[in-house]
């Protein structure tokens, strides 16, 4: 069963996006594209004639792009959590390793800034895991989902979860690492054809990791899973469409700042039983 | 910043400004510019239009097979370009008889490029013009 | 780490750009510390084709092709200043039509530049909102002029078309919505969280700057410089119908905001005090004769001032025609604010200039 | 309108006496060819806040000689002098070719008098 999840991890992923897409049309007066485009969007991708800039940029896209799917994998095979977030963060170095490898300016400043809003969330995605230990003992993503709802104790982590998740899926107002009106999509910007789609297949596998990590809050309980699920998809398009875009240091500034003071509290609360 | 959220949740649940265009038609607004419409019967082969037309989209040019009309002596043919017209009327407020001679339609010119060298003619028309 | 200077291009197609225009920043880090522009990708030589091709009573209709959004102001510009030539007089009806429509496009060219600074500033939503709601300026000049774009609509002597009370109705209509939305991006411009930190301080023109490099338009407004051709010039009569100046301070994108959702406001006012004192009479005047002599005439375009200096000699062809457009005159002014500004924030600079390449290099 | 004329040498000096960057507004420089191989080269200058008054300071120039270049007085005059080099390919002391035209292109499209 689980195999099955993971092949069609990339598909569902799509189809989130495709959802959002027109979500996000409505939310600003539009009609928006049908529910498949991300899918038309693959194969006009594959009509494309490649344009291959260098191999070791190609092959960083694609590792990223399989890092990204093991990782997402390993959430729901039900593995160590921390394990999971090194692995996706392995992940993103790939990307970042590939914004680097070309001569672009524009990559090379969305590499910049890529591995700059690395800095702002990966500490509190480990500070989310060290949440979970605290409060459990371990570290398995298995034990969790048979556990009961955590969302109660460590709502303040969710609360730092949900600065991470517009950082991830590029969404306003934290997604200065792509920004497409100032860097042209920063790494994305040397890759075409067949090659593109690996990190726009990528992109759709964040989807799925960082909702993945959302329904961890839930526990065993799926209809909890749903209604947070639905409810953070809503609440990230809805400041996505009422927000301009914040420059790096004010992102970091904003999830560091907002983010670890959050999640030390909830540590501390949880280590004193609290 | 509240103001933009209840902004983009109102219009989630308002619907869409956009129409599918090709489905659903534009609507077309009255007295829209289009067009430029000829009544030869009418004409008096004046030739203000022609002097008028800022890109030079009325033509008139010696024909071997005049119309019938008694006012065209000196047996010219009317041409017309709906690609190079610019649809601003002046020709019609330069004609004397405005409405029966020379008119502007609501119609919209058919897509230029249906047909590869669509200007050809009109080439020809603007030579024997030049000669 | 040493002090790499690195280059980055803008342009000359760019996202963030809808004309080609090419700036090349010299950023340390992102900071830019050098600006070199190259703005003549679109030059399509009107100015000779306006003493070469065109008699001049067609030029109205060439000039308005200099530019798809302020085509009313090119071609009225043009007109003003061959009538002079001409010594013709225009009715007043005429001129208050004339001036509707100019004001109509400034507060469509307004909503662009507004969406456009929104949109670069990374507001998707914002600028589809404005967009959309600048399409119902569109249509009402459509209903009056019979295009969206392409008015056509002034001519030497007067106006094409006149309005029916129908039209009217529908102006009034479309007014009072714009004014309600307009009230809207106002309280958005002026209370988003996220747009203050990208538009406020940011970009500064100052005063003496925009003394220094001759600002025009709202960019010299919003830096505080009191300069509008709408109160230096007589030939409209702007005093009859409410114009107000509004001069912002701190000449930041913010700033320049807030003078063109005010200057909206204010054409909003105007246009409804032209159609309550519209006055009776014909809308054309035949003027005989030939342009001779030389004129110039100054017109308040929505980017800034427009100069059209012509000069003719008793025949059908101009001997010259001279157009000074507000986008290339405030280049200098452009490329002062980019120093010492952030890459990031280049974009929404340079959507709050609101530049016209297409006038530019004309 | 107010016209004055001026000669190439004295041009930068009755600028200097006239312009006060608070005052007048530098609206643009402007060619106009008079004949085939002079150009009247004109600086023009509008009050801030007054109606209607603008001041134009000409001098007719031939095609040989040197414009000299005003922008250490107007700094924004830079783009209009790129722009009379190209279109009158005159010479202007410190303004380079190529803000319009490029190299293969016509040049000095508006030199030639059209009569």
């Amino acid at each position: 069963m689980n195999t099955v999840w993971i092949i069609l991890a990339p598909l569902i992923g799509g189809l989130l996006y495709g959802v959002e897409r027109i979500v996000r049309a409505r939310m600003q007066g539009r009609k928006g594209p049908p529910l498949l485009q991300p899918f038309y969007d693959m194969f006009k991708l594959l009509d494309k004639r490649p344009l291959l800039v260098n191999p070791a940029h190609v092959l960083l896209g694609i590792m990223h792009f399989i890092t990204l799917w093991i990782a997402v994998g390993l959430i729901i095979t039900g593995t160590n959590l921390l394990f999971v977030i090194f692995v996706h963060l392995l992940a993103s170095i790939f990307l970042v390793a590939s914004g680097f490898s070309v001569r672009s300016v524009y990559s090379h400043i969305g590499a910049n800034r890529e591995l700059l809003t690395m800095v702002a969330y990966e500490p509190l995605l480990i500070l989310i895991a060290a949440g979970f230990y605290l409060k459990n003992g371990y570290f398995s993503i298995e034990l969790i989902h048979e556990g009961e709802p955590l969302l109660g104790s460590l709502w303040m982590l969710f609360g730092a979860l949900l600065l991470v998740i517009p950082i991830k899926l590029k969404k306003s107002p934290f997604d200065a690492a792509e920004a497409h009106q100032e860097i042209v999509g920063g790494v994305e910007v040397e890759y075409s054809g067949v090659y593109f789609e690996f990190l726009y297949m990528a992109k759709w596998l964040e989807y799925i990791f960082v909702y993945l990590l959302v329904i961890l809050f839930a526990g065993n309980s799926v209809m909890m899973a749903i209604v947070l699920v639905s409810s953070v998809f809503l609440l990230v398009n809805l400041v996505d469409n009422a927000t301009a875009r914040v420059r790096i240091p004010h992102l970091i500034a904003i999830t560091l700042g907002i983010g670890l003071t959050l999640s030390i509290l909830n540590l501390i609360g949880v280590g004193y039983g609290l | 910043m509240w103001y933009s959220v209840k902004k983009a949740f109102t219009n989630l649940l308002s619907p869409p400004q956009t129409i599918d265009y090709p489905a659903t038609p534009i609507k077309r607004v009255e007295r829209y510019r289009g067009l430029i419409e000829y009544g030869e019967e009418h004409c008096i082969y004046c030739l203000k239009c022609e002097k008028a037309c800022p890109p030079g989209a009325i033509l008139f040019t010696h024909t071997d097979t005049p119309t019938e009309n008694p006012k065209n002596k000196k047996s010219l043919a009317y041409d017309y370009n709906p690609h190079l017209c610019i649809y601003c009327g002046e020709c019609v407020r330069a004609c004397p008889k405005p409405n029966e001679a020379l008119w502007q339609s609501e119609k919209k010119p058919g897509i230029g490029v249906k047909e590869d060298r669509v200007n050809e003619r009109w080439f020809e028309v603007e030579g024997r013009k030049g000669s | 780490m040493g002090r790499k200077i690195i280059d980055i291009p803008l342009g000359s197609q760019h996202i963030s750009l809808l004309e080609p225009i090419k700036f090349r920043f010299a950023c340390e880090n992102e900071k830019i510390v050098d600006v070199s522009s190259d703005v003549g990708f679109v030059h399509r030589g009107i100015e000779k084709a306006c003493t070469t091709k065109f008699a001049y009573d067609a030029v109205p209709y060439v000039v308005a092709r200099i530019c798809g959004l302020c085509a009313i102001t090119h071609s009225l510009a043009y007109t003003t200043a061959a009538e002079s030539l001409l010594e013709g007089v225009v009715t007043r009806r005429a001129k208050y039509l004339r001036m509707l429509l100019v004001e109509l496009d400034r507060i469509h060219s307004h909503m662009l530049c507004l969406s456009h600074t929104a949109e670069n500033a990374g507001f998707e939503a914002m600028f589809m909102r404005i967009m959309g709601d600048r399409e119902s300026v569109m249509d009402i000049q459509e209903r009056i002029t019979g295009n969206r774009v392409q008015f056509d609509y002034v001519s030497i002597g007067g106006v094409n078309r006149d309005i029916t009370t129908d039209i009217e109705k529908e102006i009034r209509k479309t007014l009072a919505f714009i004014r309600e939305k307009t009230h809207g991006y106002l309280e958005e411009f002026t209370t988003n969280w996220s747009l203050s930190l990208k538009f406020k301080g940011v970009g500064v023109l100052t005063l003496d700057e925009a003394y220094r490099y001759n600002a025009i338009g709202p960019l010299a407004r919003a830096a505080g410089l009191a300069t509008d051709v709408r109160s230096e010039t007589d030939y409209l009569p702007y005093n009859e119908i409410g114009y107000e100046m509004r001069v912002g301070e701190g000449g930041d994108i913010y700033s320049r905001n807030i003078v063109r959702l005010f200057e909206i406001l204010n054409s909003i006012t105007m246009c409804e005090n032209i159609l309550g004192g519209l006055p009776e009479g014909e809308i054309q005047t035949k003027m005989k004769g030939k342009p001779t002599g030389e004129a110039l005439v100054r017109l308040e375009a929505p980017r800034g001032e427009l100069m059209y200096y012509i000069r003719g000699e008793g025949k059908a062809m101009l001997s010259r025609v001279r157009i000074k457009t507000p986008t290339f005159a405030s280049i200098p002014a452009f490329i002062e604010v980019f120093k010492g500004s952030e890459y990031a924030d280049a974009p929404a600079i340079l959507a709050s200039f609101d530049p016209c390449m297409s006038c530019t290099a004309k | 309108m107010k016209k004055i004329e001026t000669t190439l040498e004295s041009v930068v000096s009755d600028l200097t006496a006239f312009y006060d960057y608070k005052v007048w507004e530098f609206l643009t420089l402007n060619g106009v060819a008079i004949d085939e191989g002079t150009t009247e080269i004109q600086w023009i200058f509008s009050r801030y806040g007054a109606i209607d008054d603008v001041v134009i300071y000409y001098a007719p120039v031939k095609n040989s000689e040197t414009v000299p270049s005003v922008v250490d007085l107007i700094p924004s005059a830079i783009i209009s002098q790129r722009e009379i080099v190209d279109m009158f390919g005159i010479t202007v002391e410190n303004s380079e070719k190529g803000l319009y035209l490029d190299e293969d292109s016509l040049s000095a499209p508006l030199a030639t008098c059209r009569i």
